[in-house]
């Protein structure tokens, strides 16, 4: 499939970048027909152990974390190259999940006793954490209200936990007396209960109920508990967002290229005036998200404050839910007849990009967000 | 009674009366688990009411009384099909009778009738629709499935397919070549044909919903008796035309947009949404596009009740039906946050809203029955008169 | 121009419709290169007396006004085919402001006197009055606040009475110790004074000040003023949006007119498929609109309450403002470079639509009335 | 100093401090009443600044210094253009500055540059463009304008139009067919003509907002010399379409939507619609497509700075750019009510805001420079390749 995209044309690679795209290009090749996507789907636990097992091969679990704790310590500048392509390829992974979101978490705890213990076992692909923080749909607070920490034990409910089932361990927001705290929760704790929506992409969220669960190890403290959230959390965002980009870019390549085979009225339905200037918009909303995503991650990987990482990580993941789901909406509109079946591909995409664009906040919750911070 | 009086009967009618008795019938009948069904339904699901309804004679309500049905003038009509859309009926697999039928009564011999009607009527003959080909979907008259003569039979040999609910019908109506030469629009032949007929092959399509609604049907040295022609060899253009005018107005009812919104409003008072000005003001805007749809629906209606006849000029009501429909199912997903990306649905007081299932859902409305691209083309050329 | 409205396709005129249609395009046909139209730009009054006497002669401006005052008592299902002419043929006079809202509030005051003195004499043309009821940009209430009257002196202002140069009185609403009442004010009033806004169509608004200005007859007392003015205004949005239609039907025609003609790229760019689609979209959007004007007018002269007026009168100027602007805006765009010359006729129609969009409320302040109304 | 010595100094100088010494000679020289001009103003307004900048060594910025520019590198260039837009800079007729002087620098013979670059630098020749006529638009190639040499002059006949600020210029340059055979491109010649030259006639032509913004240019029997080609005869596509890229980027800037967003923001703050929740997501929603335009724009000043060309990809800058200008200034008209249909504006703390004058205004950048549809098929073909 040719790229489209305007990275060749204008965009300049690090010698680093490079290598690490060619490899993650390599490694979703694997995947060209999709079909390590199709077999897992509404499958527990939704992903491919051996696909993750792979991923932590060539290193990619720990590229957010320290070399400290077994990671390699690059930043969202490497990585972004490496989520696109699973985005593009579908790859069933709980990627941003585990490698972003309850990596950031657990990086940016203060307690080195877990940090030294737990991350290399991340890295290495054989301990899967994630993070239960959400308590209400749509919502986007870090302050943890419904579940509850009284003596040790854990009692209430955590949402959209993603890919919980095939989760070692928790990461789970909690009120203490003092305010929110994060603690770790083994799956297999005694009174931790899962039940499990199915994803439109075929993936799972876990809902779980705590019954007086005692808690593991203590991530952080009322102190850092809710900004190591919010960080872990717009990390996650930028993450997704990179995801949703890869999602989005290669749906436009599926189309443009099968507009261009298909002929009606003797002629490729690409010729027509009407769906060449459709797929020039959708071109455009793809670069333009592109742009929003690079400058994301420069900014980052670079100094900025909370609130300017707030404000970015709304921005981008605003326009990525949004051009997303209009380009695989669109995708399947210029499919015709073909696109709403099982078996195109292209449907895949968008059930991908409806799960992504309304993870972690969608557009319209960013958009909001973004005004409360910036206006 | 004779049927003409049963007919003058429902005609006669006060509306009011006419659609609480239909409203009751439903109440009585209607299997309550089958209200406002997601999907399609299977004839193992609907096969039963279809059944009941031929029972009650309720099955063909636009058909003239002396052919069984209820001749319903577009009033009575209109109002039979919206009390059934509000209550939540399901569609049955209706193709015999919206298509078959009064292509038959219109262009059927003698014997086609006799033989054909009865059977739609008392549920034995359940139709599915061969057009569609893999290589001819929106650019219908270029399709391949050939049929070529010989004595008293064609052998037919091809591929349909977007072929809704094929598994569960046992004849099909079709479109075939019987002539390679010219015009592309004039070789083509209007077929009836048994699905049992050997060399027929059935094969489910799952679409992105995950149901099997359409399937592909592949003809392999098919034989067909040249009596199951209807209006005559290479005319077969001619009559699918003709039947697209019966399903021209159907497509630009607005029930695809209203059904949506039904389920936004229970899902918008369920979750609390109407206390947000923002929802407030997309669902309004919304809301306005549909009244505005009924307001131009109504309006194409009237020329029906006049007895006139309804053109191209109906595609737009096409386009803005189903692209509505989208819209609305689309603020669903929006205001559903997490729910839009998953299967399961949000329970209301009015039952389970699945807002991700209905953005999947209206997806093929702006391109089955010629895409909506393609009706742009058409008001292009037929109503503005743009030249080519 | 040919008209490729699909009245002539799926309505059915009665024969009186015909003959007053007849009669008004004949009447537009005057103006067919806008020579008045351009002549009375920016001019005051605004518009064209002579017009004015032609309409009063055509019996036009009676049209609201019952027999017994002189007027010929038909319904807006008459009346609407003149203002969809007037909007065609961008016809300079204050039809909807004297024939329709003005005299509407004094048709429906219970001051017998005052209608059967100054009716007749609307009803000739030789007298215009015109109703001075706003206080603020974007307010639709009824209730007067800022003008009032005490001891038969009127003090305040009111804003965006429309072409008040030529207006020869004023139905002023004013709060009186016990409410809202409508007088009559002489534009010669001492104490009165008008300044006045330019339109972008070429019209003016008046701003009066009235400073212990003595008032005139009593139109309505406190029982009927606000009920009376809440039914002019929605007829007059009505009107508004039937003239509108009128506006935004020729905008198209001309366009379709214009892009069958005009050759680039050695086709006429009328035979381009996004330029196509483009005009396809804005075909049915007048289509709409028009679908809505003949349901409204409908039941205008039906028995619907106040409150089912009042929906259905801001559904139908939401919908005829947004579409009249989408279209004529639409319009320049398809027509390039010419279009946006004064030279083209086409600019003066997206200049009427700004002007009749965006009086008597614009499309989103109807949409939020009707909110409040049916929600 | 030398010349290079005063780039050096420019280029090494501090991002802030540079910022700083041009705003503030701007804040002293720059008259208050020409700031955010609401339209293109003419050289009875503007010359004097013209002259300004001329005299302060300020006019062209992007020249290098050899030719007597300012040098700046694409950064420095960023924040000079930058501190003129945030302070409401009007545009100075810079035809010159911007197309002809670039041009000449590339193609134009030793002769050229001598005579022509000072004379633009000094403010001794003001430019307009030649380009469009009546029959030629998008289709620009067409163009019917006609130069016949006769010895050594060519005598040229024809009628330009949308030739912005002609009666303000004494130059213009413009194309003309100096070959009708063969294909449309390859007959056209790039001419430098005295706008004084006998049988030249300017005729302006009054825009939407009724200003004489634009004006057409007649010629009849002109004798223009032949030395005035630059580039060689039949060349002139060739030079135009490398012309071309000196004003994508430009064209590309997100100013005019910038702009467009403060007047509204000004507007929102003096009448209070930050408090309407339905306001404020609207904006957001345009600062956003901005902000993101923004990151896009940028991404493309990259290529800029590293030396690079930017290709036929920049028109998405153009379509988006354009496209959110005028959706904010059709924002401002809804949020001004009646005022939306009014001339005159509203007074805000930071000076009138005229919505119906600024949706008016933002009408054109959609069709000038190649509408914005010609800009989706060059889009469509260079970039998507999609088949023709």
């Amino acid at each position: 499939m040719e790229d489209i995209s305007l990275q060749s044309r204008i965009d300049v690679l690090s010698e680093q970048q490079v290598l690490i795209q060619d490899s993650a290009v390599a490694f979703i090749a694997q995947n060209d027909e999709l079909k390590k996507t199709r077999d897992n789907r509404f499958v527990q636990p939704g992903f491919d152990q051996q696909t993750w097992q792979e991923m932590a091969e060539l290193g990619w679990l720990g590229f957010l974390i320290p070399e400290q704790y077994g990671g390699i310590g690059l930043g969202f500048d490497d990585l972004h190259t490496v989520l696109i392509q699973l985005g593009k390829g579908l790859v069933p992974a709980p990627f941003v999940a585990t490698a972003v979101l309850a990596a950031s978490a657990l990086v940016n705890g203060d307690n080195e006793v877990v940090k030294k213990d737990r991350l290399p076992a991340l890295v290495a692909g054989e301990w899967k954490p994630a993070l239960a923080w959400q308590e209400a749909r749509g919502s986007m607070s870090v302050k943890a209200e419904l579940v509850s920490v009284v003596d040790g034990k854990l009692s209430g409910k955590k949402m959209f936990v993603p890919d919980a089932g095939g989760a070692d361990a928790f990461i789970v927001s909690a009120a203490s007396a003092e305010g929110t705290e994060l603690y770790l929760v083994n799956k297999d704790a005694a009174g931790l209960s899962i039940d499990y929506d199915q994803r439109v992409d075929g993936g799972f969220y876990g809902q779980l109920s705590f019954d007086q669960v005692a808690v593991g190890d203590k991530v952080a403290g009322v102190a850092l508990a809710e900004q190591i959230l919010a960080a872990a959390l717009d990390a996650g965002r930028v993450a997704a967002s990179a995801e949703l980009l890869g999602v989005m870019t290669r749906a436009l390549e599926i189309t443009v290229d099968y507009t261009s085979q298909r002929v009606q009225f003797d002629k490729p339905i690409g010729s027509f005036q009407a769906l060449q200037h459709k797929m020039v918009d959708l071109f455009i909303l793809s670069e333009i998200s592109r742009s929003v995503v690079l400058q994301t991650i420069a900014l980052f990987d670079g100094e900025a404050s909370a609130e300017g990482r707030a404000a970015a990580a709304s921005q981008v993941k605003a326009r990525c839910s949004d051009a997303a789901l209009q380009i695989t909406k669109s995708a399947i509109q210029l499919h015709g007849g073909i696109g709403y079946t099982d078996e195109a591909n292209i449907g895949l995409y968008l059930k991908k990009a409806m799960y992504l664009a309304s993870w972690l906040g969608n557009a319209s919750a960013h958009r909001a967000r973004y005004a409360e911070l910036i206006l | 009674m004779t049927d003409e009086q049963v007919v003058n009967q429902y005609n006669a009618m006060d509306d009011d009366e006419f659609r609480t008795m239909v409203h009751d019938f439903y109440v009585e009948n209607y299997p309550d688990e089958l209200r406002f069904s997601p999907h399609r339904m299977h004839w193992d699901e609907i096969g039963d009411w279809y059944l009941t309804l031929s029972k009650k004679g309720w099955l063909t309500p636009a058909w003239p009384a002396e052919y069984g049905g209820m001749g319903l003038d577009a009033n009575k009509l209109l109002i039979f099909m919206d009390v059934g859309e509000s209550y939540g009926v399901g569609r049955t697999p209706d193709m015999g009778i919206t298509m078959v039928g009064p292509l038959l009564i219109q262009h059927g011999s003698q014997e086609q009738k006799d033989h054909y009607l009865p059977k739609i009527l008392a549920g034995e003959y359940i139709w599915c629709q061969g057009y569609s080909e893999p290589g001819s979907g929106s650019d219908l008259a270029s399709l391949q499935t050939s049929a070529v003569r010989e004595g008293d039979h064609y052998i037919v040999n091809g591929h349909k397919t977007w072929t809704t609910l094929a598994m569960d019908a046992n004849m099909i109506f079709m479109l075939v070549r019987t002539n390679k030469d010219g015009k592309k629009q004039e070789g083509i032949t209007f077929l009836l044909v048994p699905l049992d007929t050997p060399g027929i092959t059935v094969r489910p399509i799952i679409n992105l919903g995950m149901h099997d609604e359409f399937a592909e049907v592949f003809f392999d040295d098919v034989k067909v008796p040249v009596t199951s022609v209807v209006g005559g060899e290479n005319n077969g253009w001619t009559i699918a035309k003709a039947l697209l005018g019966h399903e021209r107005i159907f497509i630009g009812s607005p029930k695809f947009a209203i059904l949506a919104m039904s389920r936004l409003k229970s899902m918008a008072k369920s979750v609390g949404l109407f206390d947000d000005p923002l929802f407030v003001e997309r669902y309004t805007r919304l809301q306005l596009d549909i009244e505005d749809l009924f307001a131009a629906y109504k309006r194409f209606v009237e020329v029906l009740k006049r007895g006139g006849n309804i053109g191209a000029e109906v595609s737009m009501l096409k386009i803005w039906n189903t692209e509505t429909q989208q819209r609305v199912t689309e603020l669903m997903m929006e205001a559903a946050s997490e729910n839009g990306g998953i299967q399961d649905g949000i329970e209301t007081g009015d039952g389970l809203v699945r807002p991700a299932g209905e953005v999947i859902a209206s997806r093929p409305t702006t391109i089955y029955g010629g895409s909506n691209e393609v009706q742009r083309n058409i008001l292009a050329k037929a109503v503005l008169r743009l030249p080519s």
